[in-house]
């Protein structure tokens, strides 16, 4: 019984926690509970990721409630590898930011854990869903808690950003959900086909509508993806919500909201429609790449610290969008694998980022200098997160772009190596912004006095820094522990693809 | 024998003088009579459908329809002497505390 | 006789109803100070003759001769009517004691409407329609003129009035042509001659005169340019009211005219199908600029009467449980709006601006919480009513062949998500203004906003139940 | 061409140029003499459709109570002022009266091309007398007339309430 419920009691841990959470009064008990919540909600997550079992094909844990009969739609849960790491990074991310977040929010407290709660079932649902239908009500749902985070507790410019944020994402998203209306009433047109928006059977049906019309299918979920993630032209949205939002905002945001983009892309966009995909295949590679170097360039330029780590999302993105549509077990490992590594050093980043903006209140790179004497754990803490973030052996970030990298240069999707060759600059460029600016806020000596009084970190923030530093080492050093839990279904992934490419050339001849 | 179309047809005629009227007047009585006019063009058309099919039905919607205009012509007038108490103009031109 | 016991039953909601009125109409006339009576036995009214209409849900047929339709169809519309007019209702003593217009007409003259809305979805005669139709406008268009000192309320009402005679001139003139060509104002014969009458221009000029006169009353583009100014300057309780009731009212008419009897050509469905295009995209535009939130409000309920046209313009089952769905859940997160506004605004103007909102999740957490949900669930965000309501709509436009409907209706939904969120914003992102006071928040008013705003949860989690109700309607 | 048809050629010109006056005069009281007399025509209209019930609630009922009280409003407002009545167009509702002008020529032209020209239907001779009528009406038709009531009364309570002049509780401002 109770694993046969357990997405189901992952998923709504948080909201009952989030409900319970209106009942009180006293803030301190309310932060308490809310990470209380989260904690269990981990724990829950620890417990499906050590019963699943990555030899079994297909998805896991499924659950099958019919919802709404008329529409065919059902309570559709179930996880392959993939998801499993996504949803245990998402709860691990939701309970560090809230723990972070301890005495840096300081109004309408209740609101603010109440939100980030309602957000963490929206994040775990969207890893969860079997069902377009529900996909899409999760999808949707996680906007608004973050729209609130962003204009409640953020910076300055907290309102614009907010808008931009949620009007990007739901352009994209609701041509979407055209896109999933299309799939459904497709699905009824077929000989004794009903309406539906079950993934499972979908996989099968999907394919085979016509390439026109399957384009346009792709187009418009590919969109809502690229949005999210995001994919270069589209990324616009991404510093100005990074930027504005709060800590345990921009750590969600960048931890796990971006991954849904990426996930969205192995989940549906390719497995879908695997046609039209290769006819994008180019396109989505040479945005991937441009990504890369531009979100590096950017991010040399930057005065502030908070914008900087941002921009370097979008560099880091690239590098996983360009593993999912080189289309080897090589490449998506790492790209999942990548996922996991920058939620945790990109939102370890954000974390330090929060913690000297509390302490200084400034975020300009040129306000600070000498820090590593005044704070030496920040600034330890500082260096591994931005070196796991450039990618140093033995660190988490490595492993992935190593495995993109080598599977971009062996693919035969992408039919040369020029693009792996132009993406291993990316990784220079990386060293290079990371060093710099690592060099200008925590060496040479201080020389303004507010610096002379920052205090180092306490407990609780070590406490928290360290439990991402194990994952970052952990990764670092034995990667196989979490590829082997996802290797099967990246297997089964690009199996599909190739099977579907073999199935394109023969109707080509 | 006249054709059934020459009535339906003088009926369009009424309709279409209605219609003008409503869309090019600016005095609220008159746009109403423009109303009433239009109304008894469509009680035309059926009387004299009725006439022609010999239904019986044509003749009691236009006794309905009747009444539902004197209905109508109480309560639009009531609502114009309203109006003129506030604002001592029926012209919808100087009706202007919300736009047109 | 032509009629006998079991007609009066299956029509006792109707019959329930006006016997109430008028006996509401006895108790206003011979009691000094009749309007707190007034208020609660037109409560009590509206909720008994809901349940009699629970009674009649399976009591599919017709009655009085074929006159009108019973059973599931009338009752659905019944229940939303109902509804619409209980939450109005419910809302209006507290702010008719603030505009201080508290009589007991008011309360009569909304049950005549309610009656006459009742009356248009279980018409199965053109003739019925009209009446029921006839009987619901006059009864508004005194409504909207209720503040009678208020020049801005009178004007509401002699524009109201004027569109809505010129509509009924459309309306009637295509019921005669309609007529011409079947000889006959029976839905059901009308159905029967379709295949005989099918090709003659004269029944199409005639639905297409009455598409234009409901579209009036839907408030479509182009037919629309009344319904701001009327909304605005009618009382906030009976904005509401219209934007809801009157609204389902007539696309309870138009599935009648055109999902039940007369079966759309592609090139009628197509017309339809270009107003609703209009009308999502030209309402949502025009309420972006909107500072009045009365104003806004209206400019999105016409938006919102485009997406439930994309139900009309798809003319298949889908389409028909997506208008039914939409207009209940329509109805309470468009009564949830104008009820915040209601219970905030008071005599001097203030709460009518959207700038008038800003902090007031500071000051009024609750109430500000509400309106954000309503606005959510009007933009359209799962696991809303609004959400799932559009979801139907848009598979019924992609089901018939017309997927542009759909983008066109999505596209739409973005822009409005903007207008809708800056109603958010203003009450959560910005600061409360200095010297601000709060207002007095009357227990009843708050009773109206939390059923609605339960309700528009519930309809969004539990769709399933609702549409079981709109399958097999006639 | 017989002598019925020239007849009804008349009425229908006269039918047409007094509905085109009644929207060009400048004096409302003007417009509803010129209506008052529209409807007497149409009433001729109705006796020659054997309408003769209609024909006479035409007269008694629209003609002369509904337009008695229009004048009645109109002078009680002293609305004969023409200061208050300019007439003047612009040009966004002379190009949509262009469009409907347009629109409703189509109308007429397929209405007049596609009616064909039927006779009178046999036993419509006494259809349309005040006995036959009340015979359908209570009969067939009794819901609808029930509802008619209905309306007469919410419209005369609506009327009473917009144009009374005070109010005995004192609380509507004016």
């Amino acid at each position: 019984m109770f694993e046969t419920h357990l997405l189901s009691y992952i998923i709504f841990t948080p909201l009952v926690g989030a409900v319970l959470l209106l009942l009180v009064r006293n803030e301190t008990i309310v932060k308490s509970l809310s990470i209380l919540f989260a904690a269990i909600t981990f724990i829950l997550t620890v417990v499906l990721y050590l019963t699943f079992d990555a030899a079994k094909p297909g998805f896991q844990f499924v659950e099958y409630v019919p919802w709404i009969y008329s529409l065919n739609v059902a309570y559709h849960l179930g996880i392959d590898g993939i998801s499993l790491l996504l949803i245990v990074l998402t709860s691990f991310l939701t309970l560090i930011a809230l723990v972070a977040s301890w005495s840096s929010i300081s109004k309408r407290v209740k609101s603010f854990n109440f939100f980030v709660l309602l957000l963490e079932v929206g994040m775990l649902g969207v890893f969860c869903s079997l069902d377009l239908f529900l996909f899409y009500i999760f999808w949707e749902a996680m906007l608004v808690p973050m729209y609130f985070i962003i204009g409640i507790w953020g910076h300055e410019r907290r309102v614009y950003a907010a808008v931009k944020f949620f009007i990007y994402t739901m352009v994209g998203s609701l041509l979407m959900l055209v896109a999933i209306i299309w799939l459904g009433y497709y699905a009824s047109t077929l000989p004794g086909g009903t309406f539906t928006t079950n993934l499972v059977e979908l996989y099968s049906i999907a394919p085979t509508i016509p390439l026109g019309i399957q384009t346009w299918m792709f187009l418009a979920f590919t969109l809502s993806f690229a949005i999210k993630v995001p994919i270069f032209p589209l990324h616009t949205w991404l510093p100005d919500a990074h930027t504005e939002a709060p800590m345990a905002g921009s750590v969600l945001l960048a931890g796990v909201l971006l991954k849904m983009g990426t996930y969205g892309l192995l989940r549906f966009s390719l497995p879908l429609f695997p046609e039209s995909a290769f006819k994008f295949l180019p396109l989505m590679a040479i945005l991937a790449i441009v990504g890369i170097i531009y979100g590096a360039f950017v991010s040399m330029v930057q005065k502030d610290l908070k914008k900087l780590v941002a921009y370097s999302s979008v560099a880091h993105l690239g590098f996983v969008v360009l593993g999912i549509f080189a289309i080897t077990v090589e490449s998506i490992q790492g790209s999942v694998i990548q996922m996991v590594n920058h939620g945790l050093t990109t939102g370890a980043l954000f974390l330090l980022v929060g913690m000297l903006y509390e302490k200084r209140h400034t975020r300009l790179i040129s306000d600070f200098g000498g820090l590593a004497r005044v704070t030496p754990f920040l600034a330890t803490f500082f260096m591994i997160a931005m070196l796991g973030s450039v990618g140093l052996p033995g660190l988490n970030g490595f492993v992935g772009e190593f495995l993109i990298l080598v599977g971009a240069f062996k693919s035969d999707f992408l039919g040369t190596p020029a693009y792996a060759i132009v993406a291993t600059s990316g990784v220079i460029f990386a060293a290079v912004y990371l060093l710099w600016m690592y060099q200008r806020v925590f060496f040479k000596t201080v020389d303004k006095p507010e610096n002379e009084k920052i205090k180092d970190l306490n407990v609780r923030e070590i406490a928290v820094l360290a439990a991402i530093v194990v994952f970052v080492v952990w990764i670092g050093v034995h990667p196989i522990t979490f590829l082997s839990k996802s290797e099967p279904a990246v297997k089964a992934l690009v199996d599909t693809m190739v099977k579907a490419k073999v199935g394109a050339l023969g109707a080509l001849r | 024998m006249i054709p059934l179309g020459y009535y339906i047809g003088l009926s369009a005629i009424l309709f279409t003088i209605g219609v003008v009227g409503v869309l090019t007047l600016r005095n609220a009585i008159v746009i109403f009579m423009s109303v009433e006019l239009m109304l008894n063009s469509a009680n035309l058309a059926l009387i004299a459908f009725s006439a022609y099919s010999g239904d019986p039905a044509g003749q009691i919607l236009v006794f309905f329809v009747i009444a539902v205009a004197a209905a109508e012509s109480a309560v639009g007038l009531a609502i114009i002497i309203a109006l003129f108490r506030n604002k001592l103009t029926v012209n919808i031109d100087e009706v202007n505390v919300l736009k047109w | 006789m032509s009629f006998n016991y079991n007609d009066m039953i299956a029509v006792s909601p109707i019959l329930f109803l006006s016997a109430y009125s008028l006996l509401l109409l006895i108790v206003d006339a011979s009691l000094k100070r009749p309007a707190n009576i007034c208020y609660w036995l037109t409560l009590v009214g509206l909720v008994v003759s809901g349940f009699l209409t629970v009674f009649t849900y399976n009591a599919s047929g017709n009655a009085f001769n074929g006159m009108v339709f019973t059973g599931r169809f009338p009752a659905f519309f019944e229940i939303v009517f109902v509804l619409s007019a209980a939450l109005s209702v419910l809302l209006s003593k507290p702010y008719l004691e603030k505009e201080r217009i508290n009589f007991g007409e008011y309360y009569t003259l909304l049950l005549f409407a309610t009656l006459g809305m009742m009356i248009m979805a279980s018409a199965r005669d053109l003739m019925v329609l009209f009446l029921g139709l006839e009987l619901m406008s006059i009864s508004l268009y005194v409504l909207a003129g209720f503040v009678r000192r208020d020049a801005k309320s009178n004007e509401a009402s002699l524009k109201y009035f004027l569109l809505g005679a010129f509509a009924t001139g459309f309306l009637l003139y295509g019921i005669a042509l309609v007529y011409g060509a079947s000889g006959t104002t029976n839905l059901s014969v009308i159905l029967e001659r379709f295949s005989v009458t099918q090709n003659d221009p004269l029944l199409w000029i005639g639905a297409a005169l009455i598409l234009v006169g409901l579209s009036f009353k839907i408030s479509a583009v182009p037919f629309h340019m009344w319904v701001p100014d009327v909304y605005e300057g009618s009382p906030t309780t009976i904005s509401g009211f219209m934007s809801t009731g009157s609204k389902a009212a007539a696309f309870a008419a138009l599935v009648l005219v055109f999902s039940y009897s007369v079966h759309p050509s592609w090139q009628l469905q197509l017309v339809i199908a270009y107003l609703a295009a209009f009308t999502m995209v030209i309402g949502n535009l025009i309420a972006l600029v909107q500072t009045n939130i009365k104003r806004m409000l209206a400019y999105s309920s016409i938006a919102h009467a485009g997406y439930a046209l994309v139900g009309i313009a798809a003319a298949n089952s889908l389409g028909r449980t997506g208008v039914l769905y939409y207009m209940l859940a329509y109805t309470f997160m468009q009564i949830g709006a104008f009820g915040v506004v209601s219970v905030l605004e008071n005599k001097e103007g203030k709460y009518l601006q959207i700038s008038d909102y800003e902090g007031l999740a500071n000051k009024h957490p609750v109430i500000a919480a509400l309106m954000a949900l309503f606005m959510f669930s009007l933009a359209g965000l799962p696991p809303l009513a609004g959400f799932f309501g559009k979801y139907y709509l848009f598979a019924s436009a992609v089901s018939a062949q017309m997927t542009w409907l759909a983008v066109v209706g999505v596209l739409a939904s973005v822009v409005s998500v903007y207008f809708y969120l800056n109603v958010v914003v203003s009450m959560y992102f910005k600061e409360l203004p200095e010297g601000s006071t709060s207002v007095a928040i009357s227990k009843l008013g708050a009773t109206a906003l939390i059923i609605a705003a339960a309700a528009v949860i519930e309809l969004g989690l539990t769709p399933g139940y609702v549409v079981a109700l709109t399958e097999r309607l006639f | 061409m017989n002598l019925e048809l020239v007849v009804f050629l008349i009425l229908a010109a006269a039918a047409v140029v007094s509905a085109i006056l009644v929207i060009t005069r400048k004096n409302p009281v003007t417009s509803v003499l010129y209506l008052v007399f529209n409807f007497f025509i149409i009433a001729i209209l109705y006796l020659f459709l054997r309408a003769q019930f209609i024909a006479i609630i035409q007269i008694t009922v629209y003609a002369g109570a509904i337009m008695v009280l229009f004048l009645f409003v109109i002078m009680l407002l002293n609305l004969g002022d023409d200061k208050l009545l300019k007439w003047k167009l612009n040009s966004k509702r002379t190009i949509a009266s262009l469009i409907g002008l347009v629109l409703l020529a189509e109308i007429l032209y397929y209405v007049v091309n596609f009616v064909s020209a039927s006779s009178l239907a046999p036993g419509s001779e006494s259809m349309g007398t005040v006995g036959a009528i009340g015979k359908i009406l209570y009969r067939n038709y009794l819901f609808p007339f029930e509802i008619t009531s209905i309306l007469l009364l919410a419209a005369m309570v609506g009327a009473i309430f917009l144009a009374k002049k005070r109010f005995t509780e004192g609380s509507d401002g004016d």
